[in-house]
């Protein structure tokens, strides 16, 4: 982990409210799939965690959806400099990716995705790619796995678009290895299903993004666990899925 | 050349600079961003006699100019703090920590801060009896006056190392809460521990943390805090450390002017991991801005 | 349509913004600005039996997301603001008005508030037992809950209108102090008065306000307000009205959720004097961001 | 008064420590000598009152000097648009300057005149200007009111220019009417000094600047004003010196 400053080269909007943003500082070499970064925001007390969609040279993606104060400032900046905490989180880790893995999405839980699969085919995986959305008008990104050579399923729960229905509903036969990440329904839902082992990445509400003030700690098999520093995340076997309150 | 030194019940620090508890963790992260030991000291995560886990998520709320938390005390519990956090710690950072103690029962917190004191790297046992998000303790005994005499008396026999009780902001009369643990042998206050606060979560109509409360702290607090260090330094003769909202050398010395003698920092730790070691750094230079030559000249100098 | 309106203690407002005292002056350089009738009510500055010039300045100091005012009750007293203010308020404000009512004394307040509440133009007493800013005065009533139930009592029986009574936040249980002031006979609870601060001027090494403390206002203490507000809300059956660092139609609807039947804003006005017609023109937008029809629908939707 | 947007065409400093801001926006042309606007910044709660140096057309110029935070920000400013309270404050009333009226400002205190100095020239004065400062290396605006026509005299407290002394050691023989800007010991001496009626402009820590929270009051002969609202100006004879605590 470490502070750096990052430009923004680039923002626009992929859908209505989920937007692209490019920014280029020398850090962003150093990041790997499955990360975040955490970004401070003027007039805003607390960083932004958001999760590195990809990384290359000194090119930084972020994809975010519009959600708050935060998210709203970042969607109308048009240049500048942003600070950003780097390395954050412990991301995947594809060496358990066997031979055929399959990356599960769900809305804003894709862009992680996107740079563990360009990895995935740089070292001749054969990768499948299951996208979930809700509607049509909300599909992004399926262009850009097909591109890195991934074999891709989008599903939209109203039908609109792809195979209708959930991702669970979109599941190929086979595959080797599951790396996942969405929103908890939709991970609890994947947990169930899914006949292999694999990853899952998990969000919650942060305070410093790096691990020292136990703000978004979860209970796991092997203990607690810092979903900012000791996730975003965990081996399917050490979930332990809380009863929700 | 300023002389930042401070002498804080007997233990002298380099500069008056102290992360505040449950803001720096055991210090391990800060680590791999600069060497601590440049802070006077630091306040590790606040310890229990059992382990817990703490409050259900979300624990974290934004607020302007500020956050709450309701974390709830997560912390191994003293034993395995003591066999492996503090032999961790002094790999990192080579001066004597200051741990803070939380309990739900007196015998609680004598059983904890006893453990703690025997270990060579604790200077200080700070007394937390003001945490605003465990139910049925921690602030309950920051509350009312007999109950902290109560605990402090009891833990001030059972330790021989300096005691610091830290305080809540969520009383009436902070000078008659600070007598009451002067009186009962503390050799010095900390304070202000975290205001009670609430957000809503608009869309769910419900309140945004689990806990439905949380702890306020960020600069938003600072004017509060600045108040109750004065109140305090105002009231009592024993040391008193000054935290609530602190993010800049300025703001330290406005700490100290009222009467503090250390300066704990909180909350900018987690939006700017590189605070402390900011502060260390352009304290010297604040000091020459406001001719200040020894900062212990100061403390206490708007009383 | 959103249906704005909301019932405070019997009397209907078109919504529930109505700008707290200290803040709005009597409306006229308000009324310079924007058409002032489109406030649900507004709050005039308090009142007190004698005319009164109030504190020495500096009276203000700013803070993050806040600010802090000395100003100490100035005012007219009581029979100029019947003779001359009401009559001049009458003319650029058609509803009812509510009247904040301060004092030194029982007799003082009782005085005040009754002569008060005998102008037509006056819709709500506001018995503001908790001003930070005047020694032996203001606050000491709302800090104490048998002085609280002491004054709203003598209060209620000499006045015919409304009683809500304005608390302070600097106190450790505010749900004692409103329901020993909802026991005594008050009508309504507003809440909360500013939280006692402090800052310094590091130049001169003395307090930046004459004196040395003041009440903090503004954004920074909206999640204590808040809090308050919930646990009054929770604790009482009469009507709640919520203030404290409330600068937009999101904060209105998270005070009402909270509780509140009506909402105050204060500090707001004074770094956007257009803030409550802006806040009133954006409700109906923010209600249907949110789903709710008609506004009384979510008062204490957290609860 | 009203609220407008300015956008700002210059900034600049004039010696280490005092800047000039220029700004433009239609509604300059309203405002009057002696007047101030309140000026929200970013990050800042309450915006900061700067007296009116000078305004034609849609042209805006403030002068400020460096003491804090909103200060310090605005002179790091090189574009971009501010809201500004404008209208606020009484003004200095030409009407009673008669035939020669002399005007008198110490550091900041300085700017406040030369719009005043201006519209006296133009209606035909004879103006005197003494202007003081603590030395030589402070000294702005001289040569500005000497191109208005003004007969000026600079004094520094050090002697490095103009006379030595304070401005109260440099008023000429005779003059009509006095118009004063400047601290409040400077103040009490030109009080002291003059020999003939005139305005006095004082300065306080506002809240609002609009007279809503009577955060500036003080006390005259004519009873209690609000500095923001019912001065900054105040006349001579009316002016209660408070004793100082």
């Amino acid at each position: 982990m470490k502070e750096a400053v990052f430009e923004i080269t680039e923002n626009r909007p992929l859908t209505e409210n989920v937007f692209r943003m490019v920014l280029s500082g020398k850090e962003a070499e150093t990041l790997r799939p499955g990360q975040f970064v955490n970004i401070r925001l003027d007039g805003l007390y607390l960083r932004r965690p958001i999760s590195v969609c990809d990384a290359e040279g000194d090119r930084l993606t972020l994809i975010y959806k519009v959600v708050g104060k935060g998210t709203d400032l970042m969607s109308k900046m048009t240049g500048g400099r942003l600070s950003l905490l780097v390395g954050l989180g412990n991301g995947y880790d594809h060496e358990k990716s066997g031979g055929s893995p399959l990356l599960i999405g769900g809305g804003v839980g894709v862009p992680p995705l996107y740079m563990l699969a360009k990895e995935l085919k740089r070292s001749g995986k054969d990768v499948g790619v299951v996208l979930g959305f809700s509607t049509k008008s909300e599909v992004f990104y399926e262009d850009e796995f097909r591109a890195l050579g991934c074999s891709v399923t989008v599903a939209t729960a109203d039908g609109s678009y792809g195979k209708k229905g959930f991702v669970t509903d979109a599941l190929p036969e086979k595959y080797s290895y599951v790396y996942t990440c969405g929103p908890e329904p939709m991970l609890r839902a994947v947990y169930a299903k899914i006949t292999t082992s694999g990853q899952f990445s998990f969000e919650e509400r942060m305070g410093c993004g790096f691990g020292a003030c136990m703000g978004c700690s979860c209970k796991t098999v092997t203990g607690y666990k810092r979903i900012c520093r000791d996730g975003p995340v965990l081996e399917k076997e050490e979930i332990l899925w809380q009863t929700q309150g | 050349m300023a002389d930042t030194r401070v002498n804080l019940c007997g233990i002298e620090l380099s500069n008056p600079i102290i992360p505040a508890s449950g803001t720096f963790g055991y210090g391990y992260e800060f680590a791999e961003l600069y060497d601590i030991n440049v802070l006077g000291s630091f306040s590790f995560k606040g310890t229990t006699r059992e382990p817990r886990f703490g409050n259900p998520t979300p624990r974290i709320a934004e607020t302007p100019s500020g956050m709450l938390n309701a974390v709830g005390l997560q912390n191994p519990g003293v034993e395995k703090v003591i066999s492996e956090e503090l032999p961790r710690m002094s790999r990192v950072f080579h001066k004597k920590v200051m741990a803070n103690v939380s309990g739900f029962s007196v015998d609680d917190y004598v059983y904890t801060a006893s453990r703690l004191s025997e270990c060579e790297q604790v200077g200080w046992i700070e007394l937390n009896i003001s945490c605003p998000n465990v139910h049925g303790g921690g602030m309950s005994f920051g509350t009312d006056p007999k109950s902290a005499s109560e605990v402090t008396a009891a833990v001030r026999r059972a330790v021989r190392k300096p005691l610091i009780v830290k305080l809540t902001p969520n009383v009436g009369d902070i000078a008659e809460m600070a007598l009451a643990c002067e009186s009962a042998g503390a050799d010095g206050i900390s304070l202000i521990n975290t205001l009670l606060g609430m957000r809503i979560d608009l869309r769910k109509r419900r309140p945004l943390l689990k806990n439905t409360t949380g702890g306020l702290s960020g600069p938003a607090v600072f004017p509060v805090a600045l108040r109750m260090v004065y109140q305090t330094a105002k009231a009592v003769k024993i040391p008193v450390v000054g935290m609530g909202g602190v993010a800049s050398a300025e703001d330290v010395i406005e700490m100290m002017l009222a009467g503090a003698t250390a300066v704990e920092v909180g909350a900018e730790n987690l939006v700017n991991p590189y605070a402390c070691r900011d502060i260390v750094e352009a304290l010297p230079g604040a000091m020459e801005k406001y001719g200040i030559n020894k900062l212990t000249d100061i403390i206490g100098g708007a009383l």
